[in-house]
């Protein structure tokens, strides 16, 4: 490793601030970039279920009432 | 026009199926229009006549599946009668977007006194009424050398008189070897063969 | 069967256009009239300051004449798709993407080209350096023609959208900075008594360019705007 | 090949083949970034000139390089769902365009923050960052447009013809911006032009970039198994998936 201590490598002769806050950033925007579309495909699978159990009841009723 | 000896079909549409908001208003449509032909499209409203005159004047080229063919040039009137208000019965149609040849003014002069807007030749088409101004969109049937017509509605906003004129002109047309297809809610006493296309039927079946 | 050659269509509708901004001299005023209140602006907001203005006055010039541009452009196409006047351009024989290109000629004489006539008034108000006048007009005049074909752009995409106002400004302002960037540079080199030409003809190779490109995407801006 | 084309447009083929392919990819993305983040920040020696805040050029260079291809990957969907009218292409545009925009930003931010310690501002206007700017700004304009239409399928192809209008222009708009900036700014730190790179700071860069790229193709793929659901919900194939994912 370039730094001798783990200190030396968090304040990077005092860039460090600048260069872990946008690491930072960055890692937030990528692990917002894979979780989104994850959640959003669980999410739009979970809304389809319920439409489609929806749409079961209904026929279901439908056949009863006749 | 002497019809041709084969008639070649002016419009040719092969299994048309068009669907609006996910409701499936029209499928597997097939239909010739041959010159001298005169098809009236009915349905109840929402059954998608307009979009299928859409399609079939090619005004819509998305959204549709299937080929529709047209071998001559189209005239559409649509329910928008593409009139300014800005501009007088004369200036619209000479000056018309719908890009036919030159006609002379006293053809327009004429045309517009076969639809009862003789005199109004002048007057800002803002100043007229909604019916006058759709007759201005109806001049263009006199003016217009296109031998496929496409109309939607043609007859509203037009009173007894007007429709009767309209109904002659249509028959002349298709006499002269034109088409027409249009579509309108009052049945077309016209002294040609009137072929129906109910779009409640194609969907029924 | 005696449809129109396309030269004489185009010449028609642009005939039909002059005729209708004539008849309605208010729409024709509008840009000149914000071109000139928004001017006014700057020495209120900067402060009377003649240096300081004519320091800005190439930016400030250019960047109003922008704004001017993109606030007709929504109009463009409109009033035509309102009243069913496009349906009627987009069945005509003749290929739609000569028939746009009037289009954007009504819209360029209407506002580009008054703008740029205007514009001395406001440079002198400025008091932007003598020598730079002629330039100014002239790039402006170059510039406004880019401006009004990808302005074009824009209201063709937004034709059939009701608040399409604001959303061709998101569209195409990002498309207007290298016309903004030759055109001020222009009249700042004219400012510090370096030749014009270059920029110029940068801003005639942009409208060349958009001449022969932008008409593509207009046409099939207005097909998918008539179907949507 | 022509099969493979055409099987390309079959929703539920395209579905099940991209949800294989992540199930490598993704962790391969995942430790390569880490790698590579890893190598450039702690084991590679301090720039002479800018000293250690160089190394965010690890991130801002591969996510500017990556949201800019991006943009062009929008628009090349965009022209094929346009010209062949594939549906496939159009879901694959719609996908592009947030991973994009958000690229775009983070290379933003990145940019502001490296030009802290190098320039002393949060915001230099070079010319790098400005051009960025503008290429965030036509992303933007794809999404509103999008948003703007109800008819989806016009949306998509106003969209298409939005973004092959916004390709032509990206070069001239980053060519005269890169003008731009030399005309008001004497050549000063070039930003991101460094002439010769030193090797050992060339490798974990190019790696980082081929994790950028790697991480854009892994959440187009996710964005697209989610538009596709959303598109074909009423579709046998979907039904069949719901009932499976309900059981598993």
């Amino acid at each position: 490793m370039y730094f001798d201590s783990w200190q030396a490598a968090l304040v990077m002769d005092g860039h460090g601030g600048f260069v872990w806050a946008a690491y930072a950033i960055t890692t937030l925007g990528v692990v917002w970039m894979l979780v989104y579309p994850a959640w959003s495909r669980r999410r739009a699978l979970r809304q389809l279920a319920v439409a489609v159990r929806r749409e079961q009841a209904r026929a279901d009723s439908a056949q009863g009432v006749r | 026009m002497t019809a041709t000896p084969v008639a070649t079909p002016l419009l040719t549409a092969t299994d048309v199926t068009i669907e609006r908001g996910g409701r499936g208003l029209v499928s597997g449509l097939s239909l010739q229009v041959m010159p001298g032909e005169i098809w009236q499209v009915e349905g109840v409203n929402g059954s998608g006549k307009t979009s299928l005159l859409r399609v079939l004047s090619g005004l819509s080229r998305y959204g549709y599946d299937g080929q529709v063919e047209r071998a001559v040039p189209l005239l559409y009137l649509g329910h928008r009668s593409a009139v300014k208000p800005l501009l007088s019965p004369l200036e619209n149609l000479r000056l018309h977007p719908g890009g036919e040849g030159d006609h002379t003014d006293s053809d327009i002069e004429r045309a517009l006194a076969a639809v009862g807007l003789a005199g109004f030749e002048d007057n800002l088409a803002g100043t007229l009424s909604a019916g006058q101004q759709r007759r201005i969109n109806l001049a263009r049937l006199y003016l217009s050398p296109c031998p496929l017509w496409i109309l939607d509605e043609p007859f509203t906003a037009i009173d007894r008189e007007g429709v009767l004129a309209l109904e002659q002109r249509f028959a002349q047309h298709a006499q002269a070897g034109g088409a027409i297809v249009c579509t309108s809610h009052q049945p077309l006493n016209v002294q040609a063969s009137v072929s129906r296309l109910s779009l409640d039927r194609e969907r029924a079946a | 069967m005696n449809t129109l050659p396309t030269v004489a269509f185009m010449r028609r509708l642009l005939r039909r256009q002059l005729l209708l901004a004539l008849r309605s001299p208010v729409d024709v005023a509008n840009p000149l009239i914000f071109f000139g209140m928004v001017i006014v602006l700057f020495p209120i907001g900067l402060g009377p300051d003649p240096v300081i203005l004519a320091r800005f006055a190439p930016g400030i010039l250019w960047i109003v004449a922008l704004l001017s541009s993109l606030l007709t452009s929504d109009a463009l196409f409109r009033s035509d798709f309102d009243d069913g006047s496009l349906e009627q351009l987009l069945l005509s024989p003749q290929p739609l993407y000569l028939s746009v290109l009037s289009y954007v000629l009504a819209h360029w004489l209407i506002t580009g080209l008054l703008l740029a006539l205007m514009a001395p008034l406001f440079a002198i108000m400025l008091g932007l350096a003598v020598q730079a006048i002629a330039p100014l007009v002239a790039s402006l005049a170059l510039g406004t023609a880019v401006l009004s074909l990808v302005g074009c752009i824009g209201a063709s995409l937004t034709v059939s959208l009701r608040r399409g106002g604001m959303l061709i400004a998101l569209l195409v302002l990002p498309l207007y900075v290298p016309v903004l960037i030759f055109g001020s540079a222009a009249v700042q080199a004219a400012v510090d008594g370096f030749s014009v030409l270059p920029y110029l003809a940068i801003l005639a190779a942009m409208l060349s360019l958009g001449i022969a490109l932008a008409p593509f995407a207009i046409a099939a801006g207005l097909r998918i705007g008539i179907d949507a | 090949m022509w099969s493979f084309f055409h099987k390309l447009g079959s929703p539920p083929w395209l579905y099940s083949i991209a949800g294989t392919i992540l199930r490598w990819l993704l962790p391969i993305t995942l430790v390569v970034l880490v790698a590579g983040a890893v190598w450039g920040l702690l084991y590679t020696p301090p720039d002479f000139r800018q000293g250690n805040s160089y190394r965010i050029m690890y991130i801002h260079v591969p996510t500017a390089v990556v949201a800019l291809a991006g943009y062009y990957v929008m628009a090349i969907a965009g022209a094929i769902s346009l010209i062949w009218r594939m549906k496939m292409a159009d879901v694959a545009m719609r996908a592009a365009a947030p991973i994009g925009a958000m690229l775009t930003f983070l290379a933003l931010v990145t940019g502001a923050i490296w030009g802290k310690p190098t320039w002393g501002t949060w915001w230099e206007w070079d010319a790098r960052i400005t051009s960025m700017l503008v290429l965030f700004f036509l992303y933007l304009g794809v999404m509103v447009l999008y948003d703007a239409y109800d008819n989806k399928e016009a949306a998509g192809r106003a969209c298409a013809v939005l973004s092959l209008v916004g390709t032509v222009n990206i070069p001239i708009i980053y060519k005269s911006v890169d003008w731009w900036y030399s005309l008001h700014q004497p050549a000063s730190i070039k930003f991101t032009g460094e002439s010769t790179i030193d090797s050992s700071m060339l490798y974990p860069l190019l790696l980082m970039i081929v994790a950028f790229y790697a991480l854009y193709t892994c959440c187009l793929l996710m964005n697209m198994r989610t538009e596709l659901l959303r598109r074909e919900a009423r579709t046998g194939w979907v039904r069949r998936l719901i009932v499976e994912e309900g059981k598993g």
